[in-house]
């Protein structure tokens, strides 16, 4: 794996929802390779560690790679302050990402809040093969489900006070009605909770699925350690793996919650 | 081009930088992004007898011009290191120090002979973590326990031993002196200060470990005090570190002591830092019109 | 509008913010900016027997995040404190720290004994400062001589009895139960860590002093370390401090154990930064719906 | 006194010699009150602690201040960065200024290198009753010459090398003429050196003399006794006070050097 560390450019700017933002960048070199899943590692200025950031959006054509994130703490704060024109430090394309397959028929794509954004370039790839549900606190909190439609892909959106989307409620129930007709598979990202029930669901439906995890990192590439994380192999062997080299990607069965 | 090449313990480096043991791995990563030919030597991950999982994460907290780490010392073992790790490690034309650790100065020194074999150039003992044998105060705080760890590798090995020191104590000039009379060849510091955060909302500490090292530009001031003191009280050479993020940083350290200087959390910022510093130092010394970085070692004028 | 009101040792604070010893001289310079009142408390340039002149220029020094600072103890002696600046201090409706200081126990004895027939509410007996009795490690650095400066200040003195805990130790823990058994009322902590910083131009140590203490955000992780390790060891209340500075630095603070907090340079950052921090902690607690801050003394939940 | 901090707007740079920068800040309240002498403590984004720049002008009817400094380390870096519209965090008006002499005849202003800014409120204030000397190293450091000249006063600018100016060498020279036909006052800020060389000239020659010190701050306002330096009083006996608060302008027979 080769790793990009560069300056590159905000060529736009977007305020989406409350204190949550999409940039788009110019770096045609890692736009080039970047796969779905996968992570960008952005240096705020003045702070000493970087920010892991997933990949929302990858346009090898325009050179182009899209990120959105929600401000969180200072670094997130101090990176919603940049401007057009003004370069972010970013080492990319990062991690491992989703496995992709040709063959699929239909796929669910569940992301919950600031876990939807990696799930774009999923509906890229699939289009009217995917579906995807969204789950959110309110309608302040819902964002780039028009995106979704932009690629042909079927938008279910949940809030769970109702104020928005077709669902009242939590991802779950949209996804167990889908897993019961079938699908090839499920890719999730999202808080720990909604991941722990949907993998679950798939596990016991024995439905094929990958979600994506956070942790805290230092190096981002794997070499300190810090974003360790448990799994599990088929003979139940527990494993120490690193969110930032193995993941953020594994399959549902390998996550000790 | 000022000659950077500096001689430890008969070792030649190219150059007096070296990426800190734990932030590096064994390389393979940053390879990624320069080869590792460039760099004076490498620190490889701390390594024990047995294969260590390391602590629970969150394992990083960030903190003012520093970070909090409690990786533990997650390492595949020294049997693995040896199998998997070195060999490669070794065709990389740079100076290996193999960090290694230990629960009892016996593992400490199993772990050392089993290097004798190998064609690691130096052994860096981290006297930091607990002695399970003395109620799990750190080999690193006490004169006596320093000595016994220093003397058990020593006798283990006739490798270049360099005794890596905690900062988290009373005077490390004692220690430095302890290790020294126990046969260390040199020793480098500092190793990481404990601290502690804690997460407001949740009020858990942000690590899973609750408290873990500092390092960083935070530690960099107690790093040049600490070099300083130890480069006055002992007469092996000083391998500095803490909070190093650039050239000027570097010779910094090494007017205060060092014969060379290890890069820690300044990787994880920028993973360019280590070639960075070459650079920023060779610039320094040309425009101070210094021929050789040797010869600044230990040149700080104190009042 | 959270309850801000804290008490320790009996004495009533209207919040827990207090300018740290060093940083606010008398008051009288920040008292251009706001009223005094407005504070819990402040702790006092510290003051010794007789007048000292500190140390020489450049007393001053920035690093990452933090400040090296080596002005020693100058202060015009106790007893033009207790006539020149006590009486002005004491009408400023906020409680007031004398911190005081002694090149021997019996020094210190004397300056708190003085202190007895004045209105000041508690003492902060700094043990940081060297005692040239035994050869001048600090009295802060062993467990026997902090009890003894602490007992010859519990028997001059029935004034609240705080002990300022240096943070150059291997084990605080075993220097606070040292002090706490001595009689002290309570612990603060913690003064600056030991640092030095070098002009590598001129190849001089940027302090004439050679080295210096270090505060500011940098050491603010040690600071919270420390606070929960000394609140796990007595029993006594602590005042924290040690790089703070904004409310949720306080917070934090006060989560691992501190009763109050004290401000250093952060005064220095922002002359309003006493005033910011109390607003801030008020802020934060009435988002969490949190009535009173006493109630969040202690209650980090370790792992 | 009645210390003032704020957020000034910069409402003019002017790069004016080799990493030398002139910067005018609105701040009325302060254009008010401030004198000759006195100086600001400004915060450099990002930085712990403020750095301490003599004020070069002072314009109450405009209610501006006039700042000159030149880059030295990261902090005056970062001020230099900054741009019209961005706000400086400021402290002012710090210190005690210049002894102004309503009666004075002819006085001379000794500056040297980036000690010569705090002479101009003087040279506004002296006009042509005043003389500046300015020493600097080359042509490439020369600085403010014409804007003595436009409050009237008369100019002398030493370089060392001689590649500017009338004099060739150090202020020195042209004081000692001033001196020995006699002269009301002298003022002076710049490099230890010079100044230790213009106050003992000053004291031989019995011409009342006031210098501009610097030292290493952290409060600025007296409090933390960072900023020590030692003088001695008429009897001899040493004293130490502190160069932001009895200071920056010392009596040269004051100064302990
Ligand atoms: C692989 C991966 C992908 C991510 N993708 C996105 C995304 O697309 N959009 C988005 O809004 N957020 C994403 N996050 C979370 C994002 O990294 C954090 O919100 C961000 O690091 C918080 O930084 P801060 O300075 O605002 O918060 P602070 O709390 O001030 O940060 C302090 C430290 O903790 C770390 N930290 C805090 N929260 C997290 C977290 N949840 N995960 C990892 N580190 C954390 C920070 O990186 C920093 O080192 C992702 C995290 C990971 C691991
Ligand atoms: C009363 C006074 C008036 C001054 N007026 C001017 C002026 O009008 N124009 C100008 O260019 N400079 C002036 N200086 C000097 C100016 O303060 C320093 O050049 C500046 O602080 C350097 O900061 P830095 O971050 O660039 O350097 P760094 O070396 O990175 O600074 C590190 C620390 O040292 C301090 N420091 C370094 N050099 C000095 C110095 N010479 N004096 C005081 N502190 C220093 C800094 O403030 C900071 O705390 C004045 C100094 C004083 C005391
Ligand atoms: C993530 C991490 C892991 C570390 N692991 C080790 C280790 O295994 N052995 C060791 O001796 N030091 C270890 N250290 C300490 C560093 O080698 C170094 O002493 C310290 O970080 C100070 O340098 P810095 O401030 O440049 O980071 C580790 C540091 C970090 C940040
Ligand atoms: C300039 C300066 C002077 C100080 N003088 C004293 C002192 O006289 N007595 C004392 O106990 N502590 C003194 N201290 C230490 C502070 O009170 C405080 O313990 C330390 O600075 C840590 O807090 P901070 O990080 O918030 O600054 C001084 C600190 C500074 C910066
Ligand atoms: S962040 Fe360093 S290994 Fe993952
Ligand atoms: S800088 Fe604090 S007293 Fe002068």
């Amino acid at each position: 794996m080769k790793y990009t560390q560069g300056l590159y450019p905000i060529i736009e700017k977007k305020a989406i929802a409350l204190d949550t933002y999409s940039f788009t960048l110019y770096c045609p070199e890692v736009a080039d390779i970047a796969q779905a899943g996968q992570f960008v590692h952005i240096l705020p200025e003045n702070y000493g560690l970087r920010r892991p950031i997933s990949i929302a959006g990858i346009d090898p054509e325009n050179g182009t790679l899209r990120i959105v994130f929600a401000i969180r703490g200072k670094g997130t704060k101090a990176l919603a302050n940049m401007n057009e024109g003004q370069r972010m430090d970013m080492i990319a394309p990062l991690g491992h990402g989703f496995t992709l397959k040709p063959d699929a028929e239909h796929v669910v794509l569940v992301g919950g809040g600031i876990g939807v954004p990696p799930m774009l370039p999923l509906a890229k790839y699939y289009g009217n093969k995917a579906t995807a549900i969204s789950g959110f606190r309110s309608f302040r909190q819902v964002i780039l489900q028009e995106d979704f439609e932009q690629f042909g892909t079927q938008v279910i959106t949940c809030t769970e006070d109702g104020s928005a989307g077709a669902v009242k409620g939590f991802v779950t129930a949209p996804l167990e009605q889908f897993l019961s007709e079938g699908i090839d598979a499920v890719y999730a990202c999202g808080p720990l909770v909604m991941l722990k029930a949907v993998a679950e669901l798939c596990i016991r439906n024995k439905t094929y699925c990958e979600i994506s995890l956070e942790e805290r990192m230092a190096c981002g590439v794997g070499a300190c350690l810090g974003c360790a994380c448990q799994t599990k192999d088929e003979k139940g062997e527990i494993h120490f793996q690193h969110v930032c080299k193995n993941g953020p990607v594994f399959k549902a069965e390998e996550v000790l919650f | 081009m000022a000659d950077l090449s500096v001689n430890i313990c008969g070792i030649d480096f190219k150059n007096p930088i070296i990426p800190a043991s734990g932030v590096f791995g064994y390389g393979r990563e940053y390879e990624e992004f320069y080869p590792l030919s460039k760099l004076g030597g490498i620190a490889t991950k701390g390594t024990t007898g047995k294969l260590r999982t390391g602590n629970p994460a969150p394992r990083i907290a960030e903190t003012p011009s520093g970070m909090l780490n409690s990786v533990g010392l997650q390492n595949p073992g020294i049997d693995a290191f040896i199998e998997k790790e070195l060999p490669n490690l070794l065709h990389k034309d740079t100076v290996i120090l193999a960090n290694i650790a230990g629960a009892t100065a016996e593992e400490c020194a199993e772990v050392a002979g089993k290097l004798n074999d190998t064609d690691v150039h130096m052994i860096e003992l981290n006297i930091s973590c607990p002695n399970v044998k003395q109620g799990g105060a750190a080999f690193g705080t006490s004169c006596q326990m320093a000595e016994q760890v220093t003397k058990a590798v020593r006798n283990a090995t006739k490798k270049p031993l360099v005794v890596k020191l905690s900062p988290n104590v009373t005077s490390i000039t004692d220690i430095a002196k302890a290790v020294e009379s126990a046969g260390a060849d040199a020793v480098s510091l500092i190793n990481t200060l404990l601290g502690m955060r804690i997460d407001i909302k949740t009020r858990r500490p942000v690590l899973r470990n609750n408290v873990g090292g500092l390092s960083g530009g935070a530690i960099f001031p107690i790093a040049v005090r600490m070099v300083w003191q130890v480069s006055n009280a002992v007469k092996i050479p000083i391998i500095g570190m803490g909070g190093v993020s650039s050239g000027e940083d570097a010779i910094e350290l090494m007017l205060a002591g060092a014969s060379a200087v290890q890069v820690g959390m300044a990787c994880f910022t920028d993973p360019y830092a280590p070639i960075r510093i070459i650079n920023e130092m060779n610039d320094f010394l040309d425009s101070q019109n210094i021929d050789t970085v040797r010869e600044i070692v230990g040149t700080v004028q104190p009042w």
